[in-house]
């Protein structure tokens, strides 16, 4: 099977299952609704496997038009396809992924109703998320890019009972609304100044345009183009501002969590700017203000991290700062290192989403690490899996994301050698990042699965008000199913040797050949030194990073040992943890300010302008007018004969004065 | 074949009389209005299928002296502007009379003549090549809309009715003077296609458009001849809200386009900076007003206006003397979508309306745990209207907004906006009613759609989704048709 | 020497007085009858100048059927002056005013 | 001397025919009174078959040419004719119930007609005025005839003193024409003789004209000279409101045309100037006032007022045109009152009358045949296509355009769309609300319903092929 008919394959197979059980499911039932849809994606799986490596070794790539959307004019958007190295990476990643979270999704849903949608759903996940790398121009790009939202949306509020599920669900949405404000806006000016939407022509167009200013001003088109197109960016990838949906997000199940902000739709917005490397390398300002925002999120959203309590938001706090990392690896310039930690990060993220799931699940839904601790022993597979997972994320050697994480670190010192605007926030925020990386995963880790079984008084005081009633107060957790457990297993493989194997293919560049375009100083810095894991693992014991994550291990040690350490350390900074306890007040920002005052406006221009001015006033205002010259004029017929003799006569004197001023001038 | 035109406009109308002495025989009044409009509806498919894409100009033209006095002719032909409304029109029209089906227990012979004749008269407009012939199809329609509101309507409907008309009215009697002035000064002659090479002075021109511009503003409606709509369509029925957020509104978008842009160029030119101010007015101030109605059909109503306004914002992208052609096309697939998504979206709200017999958004909530397949096709149609790619809310936005950005980023910008107040206020709504707890016992005792609905809602959901997916279809009709119209609007008169 | 003009200004005074008595007058409706026929013979007289002074013979025929219409005229007033009277119980013009607005 | 009498035969065969009813009447019982109203549709039958058997193409001068025959006469009187069978169609129900079948009624009616016709057929202002007369005095009688009834006697009175006061200025009008012209009374004669003089400085002609526009626009109705109007539609009985309303207006439109054109044409700079002075105040004060009406005749008669206007604009236009379109308006015009009064007159059976406005609440559920014809009236008289009334205000509209009045057309646009509000009012009435007095009338016989469907039916027809009308009234004008 080669050709258009694979790709077809890859796209429709999960589309198809999709529809298929979106429709009949609920007939189907819950066995043949998995079943389908997990075929589905298991031959998309397996096709893209075939496409990367048809496209890896035998270097066949493809882009062509599948139909005519629409014909303006001269000219056309067609529905492509684009195969080419970046593309076959995320297939696989996204496939595999998806794959996992979908055997996974057997187990942790077992009990839930509606089933068969959340199958249906994540099957058009799939799809939408495959239109989205596959796409070879803007307008079908965003076409995915809607569709993995809307999906979203849908997940978010799976539980649309559930009044925190659906205000995050709208908030997400709307969130995301605003970054495609931009990007919508960006594909507008690429398209007014490039003449086609499709990316061979755009980076073919576009590097003649770094002199042109937009109109009216001395912005230069490019950078206002890239700065747009990022707010998209922004929006999807939960980078600052516009990441405050991302936390709330966790109201979905967690599956999704795993493979939707975790793994795939979050790095969307990565793998967007990776795949305009072309056009992103042309304006260092819009590369500045990438750094900017990624810095912020890996930094300063990481330390929220630290005082989560609840399970899944430390996770997603986690992926915002890792999502920093990426952008920061994107702003340096070093697109295919990005590409790598998004690699990386995918798995080992989507791993520990998936083992916090299990957790989740063996707590009977309890998500509050303060009520749980010591499961180490209930569930080894689960505690073994998130550690290796914990590992990577806090980037100690050898596992996966040391690698990634050491070469963005490498990649942001080198952007600030090179003067790069925003280099040194750049360095900064990296090394700061890796300590509080580490501090929160382990804090995770020690509270979870360490420590005094907090969760046995816990079920005592749920069982007072009847939650839980399938099991009956002390028995212990137990370990999660297989079908949950062969995912946790199968994902921390990667996790621990996919750095091994990625780094040298994607540093060197090679993996993404003509498809990602690194910024010229880091390609030079990659040419000069030949990088291995094994001298890498070397070299990095010279270097800070590693001790600063020891460090973040150690911390998170003492102070889960310490009683009442962290409470007293709380206490020293208070303000501190207040502002963070209020997430920088980011959230009222938007709900307090934003939503009301927008809603302040509407009120008054219905009520003033609609209502008063032009109804009231202008309407309804007239037909008054018109009726009480009715009530007036009315008054002349008095009913008494002489009046009316009276008007007659006036009538005949006005005629005559008319006529007389009319002959004698 | 070569009446194929005088069939499809003729056959609801005759339908629309014999219906009305079916009289007090409900069952059989359905039954003759739903053969009109299948009838109406296959007719205007043929003419949509054989309707050749790759001429300009009309095409299916007749033309019978009527009022020899005056010049007057029956004429009618399509090009590629009006031919897809015809379409359009018929088959919503064939859809409200299949869903009154079950729910209009009164005077059910007038109902249904009410609505036969109102298509009949709306693709009359569309087809009528004569100024005369289409500003007679284009007033008729007020009177079975007047009743339509006002009889079947709810607790407010006088008022709405009678300021429906009374709005329509002004506007059109306007454009009747400037039809006359216009026959006088294009040598006697009422053909519509004769005005678009008359000479015309600027100041003639500014007069004529303001003319035209009342009527067709108030139908479309901008922002600030608007407020008919938001009392007319809360009050009107379902099927009355489907046709006139779907149609009617239309006349006035087509109106620009066959009378306003091709007879005063010049004027439009000059105005074109405060069309588009109002334009743009009409999409934020309008979608934030929308916002915070409480009022479902209220809502839906308000956002009809802003999505409208992307059609006259797409009318005027003037760049020199030049049309912008994407934001044209745009304006005109805008159209089109709008008829489908709208009159889902108020099919959606009668169906809630029928169980509940309530438009407050507030007595509904957790519909989706009762209704789980009409919550489905509603998602569906609530995405449509808060423009996601993929239906066909997302392809006249879209275009009309790579044409602004062509024009000027700001307008671009200012339309976007709806990207995010659409998506809030239609998904608002959308949580509020068919999303969390089940709150009231109403709601509880709500059923499925039964298989009228379903129909309704499958071809409304079919519609959308293909033309959001393969809007070519539509476009490859109107390419020509569009062309000819800025290739009009680009020559000076002057 | 009186010219046609003085005639004329007479009748025009007449037909002034009888027009005042019509509209200035609030009491009697009989008194409106009566300015009717004083404007009718008003109007006679004016013809009757213009015929005599343009020697023409058609204005004085005129005159035969002004003033049988006339007569007709107020027979025809009388009798709804007293079908008026039966309902109204009175001929004042002021109560003539069940019809209004 | 001409002394042909042929072309009047059919006055002398109507005045024939009112004597016969005279008689008949004197002798037949109380019981059998409806015989009249067999004699008054055959007397107009025969009327209009003896009309089509003189007329021949070119015009016929009579009794010494002051009695004309020509095709304005011969289309107008036909058009009488017609109106006023369908009138005794729909009111001799009426007048059985409301005890006004006397034979008096119809024989008063019939002068009526004799009037207008002698007026539609007047070349000489002897002759005009004598008709004029012998309309009004028949009028005023068919006013008072309803005479237990306090509002028809006081309508009546102030219709007569009005009237005489009206047709007074008309008289001392035509005097000063008579001097003006050196001493013509022929229509013909007036026009050859304003050839010679130079008309402008003619002060004493100018001054006569004053006053025949005053007693003109009186019979018309326009604004000031309009008072009669609203008093005496609202007081005479719905039989006589139905004479006055419809065919009463056929005659002062042609009287006016006769008038105006035919006789003083080279001073239409004054006079058009003067109808649209009176025009635009009559669409005002029609429009405007209507509105505030509550009894359903009243209203009709501003709606009559705010009408004329439009008749007045049209004759203002001083062309073929013009004219053509204010005859095109005026028989349009009738047939759609004449469905009006009718479907009114027939609702009010027994001691039920029809006035108010609220007596037709939900019509629409108790009668929807009437409901519907009323509907159909009301839309046309608003103008609203596919109706007739459209094509008669477009016509009119064409017609100020094409000789430059456009500010003029707006504001009669304008002016309708206000004047739309009363009569959505009563289609609201009708169909929007709930009927609170529930009138269950023995039907009417099915010949008058029948008629009064046509009659609907045409306004609708009309809508849709007025052309052939458009025609007629064309060749009216040109002869």
């Amino acid at each position: 099977m080669v050709g258009t008919s694979l790709y077809l394959t890859i796209i429709l197979a999960p589309l198809i299952a999709s529809v298929i059980v979106g429709i009949f499911g609920v007939k189907l039932g819950k066995k043949p609704s998995h079943t389908l849809t997990i075929l589905g994606v298991l031959i998309s799986t397996v096709c893209s496997y075939i496409v990367l490596y048809q496209v890896q070794l035998e270097h066949i790539t493809y882009n062509g038009p599948l139909y005519t959307w629409l014909t303006v004019g001269s000219q056309t958007f067609s529905v492509g396809i684009l195969i080419d190295t970046l593309t076959s990476i995320m297939l696989v990643v996204v496939t595999s992924v998806s794959l996992m979270v979908h055997i996974y999704t057997i187990g942790y849903m077992a009990e839930e109703d509606g089933y068969e949608r959340f199958f249906s759903y994540i099957s058009l996940f799939t799809f939408m998320m495959i239109i989205l790398v596959m796409s070879n121009n803007f307008m079908q790009l965003f076409f995915g890019w809607e569709g993995v939202g809307l999906v979203s949306y849908l997940l978010i509020g799976f539980y649309y009972k559930r009044e925190s599920a659906i205000f995050a669900n709208l908030k997400a949405f709307l969130i995301n609304r605003i970054g495609d404000l931009g990007f919508l806006l960006g594909i507008g000016l690429v398209f007014a100044y490039c003449g086609s939407l499709n990316y061979v022509d755009v980076f073919a167009k576009v590097s003649s345009l770094t002199q042109v200013m937009l109109p009216c001003t001395d912005w230069n088109i490019i950078t206002v183009m890239c700065i747009l197109l990022f707010i998209g960016a922004m929006g999807k990838s939960a980078q600052f501002p516009l990441h405050v949906w991302l936390p709330d997000s966790m109201e979905g199940p967690t599956p999704i969590s795993a493979l939707i902000h975790a793994a795939t739709m979050v790095t969307a917005g990565i793998f967007m700017v990776a795949r305009l490397s072309p056009m992103f390398n042309l304006s260092e300002t819009a590369l500045s203000v990438i750094i900017y925002a990624g810095g912020i999120n890996c930094f300063f959203l990481g330390i929220l991290g630290i005082i989560q309590t609840d399970i899944k938001r430390v996770v997603a706090y986690s992926t915002l700062s890792q999502l920093g990392y990426m952008a920061v690896a994107l702003g340096c310039g070093s697109y295919s290192v990005a590409i790598f930690h998004l690699m990386t990060h995918a798995f080992f993220k989507g791993l520990l989403f998936l083992a916090a799931g299990s957790v989740i699940l063996a707590m009977h839904h309890e998500q509050d690490m303060r009520k749980m601790g010591g499961l180490a022993k209930y569930m080894p597979i689960t505690y073994i899996t998130m550690l290796l997972g914990s590992l990577a994320l806090a980037g100690i050697p050898p596992f996966a994301g040391f690698f990634s994480k050491d070469m963005i670190i490498t990649s942001a010192v080198v952007a600030y050698q090179h003067g790069l605007p925003g280099g040194a926030f750049a360095v900064f925020t990296v090394y700061a990042s890796v300590f509080v990386t580490a501090l929160y995963s382990f804090r995770l880790i020690f509270m979870t699965f360490h420590g005094k079984e907090r969760f046995r008084d816990i079920h005592d005081d749920h069982s007072h008000h009847g939650h839980d009633e399938h099991h009956g107060g002390h028995t212990n957790p137990k370990e999660s199913p297989f079908v949950v457990t062969l995912p946790l297993i199968l994902m921390a493989i990667p996790s621990v040797i996919i750095g091994w194997l990625g780094l040298k293919l994607f540093v060197g560049g090679a993996i993404l050949d003509g498809s990602v375009f690194n910024i010229s100083w880091i390609t030079q810095r990659f040419a000069e030194e030949t990088i291995t894991p094994i001298n890498m693992i070397i070299d990095s014991f010279k270097e800070p990073p590693v001790y600063l994550a020891l460090a973040g291990i150690i911390v998170a040690f003492v102070f889960h040992k310490v009683d009442g350490l962290s409470q007293k350390f709380v206490n020293i900074i208070k303000p501190v943890y207040n502002l963070l306890d209020k997430k920088y007040y980011m959230d009222d920002l938007y709900i307090k300010l934003f939503a009301p005052f927008g809603r302040g406006i509407g009120k008054f221009l219905w009520t003033i302008g609609d209502m008063v001015i032009i109804d009231g006033l202008i309407v309804n205002g007239s037909a008054k007018v018109v009726e009480w010259y009715s009530r007036v004029f009315r008054k002349l017929q008095s009913g008494y004969v002489n009046s009316y003799a009276t008007f007659m006569v006036l009538g005949v004197i006005i005629l005559l004065t008319f006529c007389t001023s009319l002959i004698f001038s | 074949m070569h009446y194929l035109l005088s069939l499809t406009v003729w056959t609801p109308i005759i339908a629309g009389v014999v219906v009305l002495f079916a009289g007090k025989n409900d069952s059989l009044a359905r039954l003759i209005s739903l053969i009109g409009a299948l009838i109406a509806t296959v007719l205007s498919l043929i003419v949509f299928i054989i309707f050749d894409a790759s001429i300009s100009g009309l095409q299916f033209v007749e033309n019978i002296p009527w009022i020899t006095s005056l010049h007057i002719n029956y004429a009618v032909g399509v090009d590629g502007i009006s031919m897809p409304f015809v379409f359009l029109n018929n088959f919503i029209t064939l859809l409200v009379i299949i869903a009154g089906f079950k729910v209009i227990k009164f005077k059910v012979a007038l109902y249904n003549s009410m609505f036969l004749l109102m298509t009949g008269f709306i693709s009359g407009a569309f087809c009528a090549t004569d100024a005369i012939l289409f500003y007679v199809f284009f007033e008729a329609m007020l009177i079975p809309m007047y009743l339509i509101i006002g009889v079947w309507g709810s607790s407010n409907r006088v008022y709405a009715a009678i300021k429906f008309f009374l709005y329509t009215l002004l506007g059109s009697l306007l454009m009747l003077i400037a039809l006359i002035y216009l026959y006088n000064v294009s040598g006697k002659t009422f053909n519509i296609f004769a005005y678009y090479h008359t000479q015309l002075a600027m100041v003639p021109q500014i007069l004529i458009f303001i003319a035209f511009f009342f009527s067709f503003a108030v139908k479309v409606p901008m922002w600030p001849v608007h407020t008919w709509l938001p009392d007319a369509h809360p009050e009107a029925p379902t099927g009355g809200s489907m046709v006139l957020a779907a149609i009617t509104l239309k006349i006035g978008g087509y109106g620009f386009f066959r009378f306003i842009l091709p007879i005063v160029p010049d004027a439009s030119r000059t105005l074109s900076g405060l069309m588009i101010t109002l334009s743009l007015i009409a999409i934020v101030y309008i979608g934030l007003v929308a916002i915070v109605q409480k009022d479902m059909k209220k809502l839906v109503a308000y956002s009809s206006i802003s999505h409208m306004g992307f059609v006259t914002l797409g009318c005027f992208m003037f760049v020199g003397n030049s049309l912008n052609t994407w934001a044209m096309q745009g304006a005109v697939v805008q159209m089109i979508s709008h008829g489908f998504v709208s009159a889902a979206m108020f099919m959606c709200i009668g169906v809630m309306y029928d169980r509940v017999h309530s438009r407050n958004v507030a007595d509904y909530g957790g519909v989706a745990s009762k209704m789980p397949i009409f919550a489905t096709f509603y998602m569906l149609f609530a995405m449509a209207n808060s423009g996601l790619p993929g239906t066909s809310g997302f392809v006249g936005e879209f275009m009309v907004i790579l044409g602004a950005v062509q024009v000027n980023l700001m307008y671009a910008f200012l339309a976007g906006l709806t990207l995010i107040l659409g998506a809030g206020y239609t998904l608002w709504m959308y949580k509020r009613t068919i999303f969390g707890e089940i709150n009231n016992k109403h709601v509880d005792e709500m059923s499925d759609v039964n298989s009228h609905e379903f129909i309704v809602l499958f071809l409304l959901a079919v519609s959308v989704l293909v033309m959001g997916i393969y809007p070519e279809l539509f476009i490859a009709k109107m390419q020509l048709g569009v062309k000819d119209v800025i290739a009009l609007a680009m020559q000076s008169k002057l | 020497m009186i010219g046609m003009t003085h005639f004329l200004i007479l009748s025009a005074i007449l037909f002034a007085i009888a027009v005042m008595g019509i509209f200035l007058n609030r009491k009697n409706i009989i008194v409106v009858l009566m300015s009717i026929e004083l404007m009718l013979l008003a109007v006679n007289f004016n013809f009757i100048t213009f015929s005599s002074f343009l020697h023409n013979i058609a204005g004085q025929i005129f005159v035969f059927f002004t003033l049988t219409v006339a007569a007709a005229e107020s027979a025809i007033g009388l009798a709804i002056l007293i079908i008026l009277f039966r309902n109204l119980r009175s001929i004042n013009v002021q109560d003539m005013d069940k019809l209004q607005g | 001397m001409n002394m042909n009498i042929i072309p009047a035969l059919p006055e002398i065969l109507m005045a024939a025919m009112i004597v016969l009813i005279l008689l008949v009447d004197a002798f037949v019982g109380e019981d059998k009174k409806s015989i009249n109203t067999g004699i008054t549709l055959i007397a107009l039958i025969s009327v209009y078959i003896v009309q089509v058997l003189v007329y021949n193409p070119h015009t016929q001068l009579a009794f010494n040419n002051m009695f004309i025959l020509d095709s304005l006469a011969q289309g107008m009187k036909l058009v009488t004719y017609i109106v006023s069978f369908i009138v005794v169609l729909y009111i001799k129900q009426y007048i059985t119930d409301k005890k006004l079948q006397k034979g008096e009624f119809y024989a008063i009616f019939l002068f009526v007609i004799l009037g207008i016709m002698v007026m539609i057929s007047a070349d000489n202002m002897l002759i005009l005025y004598v008709g004029l007369e012998l309309l009004s005095l028949a009028l005023y009688a068919l006013v008072a005839l309803n005479r237990d009834n306090i509002k028809s006697t006081e309508a009546a009175m102030k219709f007569f003193i009005l009237g005489a006061l009206g047709s007074g200025l008309l008289l001392f009008g035509i005097s000063f024409i008579y001097g003006a012209t050196g001493g013509q009374l022929q229509l013909e004669e007036v026009i050859k003789y304003t050839y010679q003089s130079d008309v402008p400085n003619n002060a004493l002609l100018v001054f006569g004209l004053v006053f025949v526009v005053a007693g003109l626009v009186f019979k018309l109705g326009l604004v000031p000279f309009h008072m009669w109007i609203p008093d005496v539609y609202e007081g005479s009985s719905l039989a006589t409101t139905t004479i006055i309303g419809t065919v009463t207006k056929i005659a002062g439109v042609v009287f006016v045309i006769r008038f105006l054109i035919n006789g003083l044409v080279l001073l239409s700079p004054q006079w058009s100037l003067m109808l649209a002075l009176l025009g635009v105040l009559s669409l005002f004060i029609g429009n405007i006032v209507a509105i505030a009406q509550t009894n359903i005749k009243r209203m009709l008669g501003y709606s009559t007022i705010a009408h004329m206007g439009f008749v007045a604009f049209g004759l203002m236009t001083v062309s073929v045109d013009g004219i053509s379109s204010t005859l095109f308006y005026t028989i349009i015009y009738v047939l759609t009152s004449l469905a009006g009064f009718g479907a009114l007159t027939m609702l009010s059976r027994g001691s039920y009358e029809c006035e108010s406005i609220d007596d037709l609440k939900g019509l629409s559920k108790t009668h929807p045949i009437y409901a519907g014809i009323i509907l159909l009236v009301m839309f046309s008289l608003a103008g609203i296509p596919p109706l007739a009334g459209f094509y008669a205000k477009f016509k009119i509209l064409e017609a100020l355009i094409a000789v430059g009045y456009i500010k003029l057309a707006t504001y009669t646009v304008i002016m309708s769309f206000i004047g739309a509000f009363y009569y959505l009012r009563i289609v609201k009435v009708m169909y929007f609300d709930e009927n609170t007095i529930d009138l269950r009338l023995a039907d009417v016989n099915i010949v008058s319903r029948s008629v009064l469907m046509l009659n609907a039916l045409t306004l609708l027809v009309l809508g849709i092929v007025p052309s052939g009308v458009m025609a007629f009234c064309l060749k009216l004008i040109s002869g």
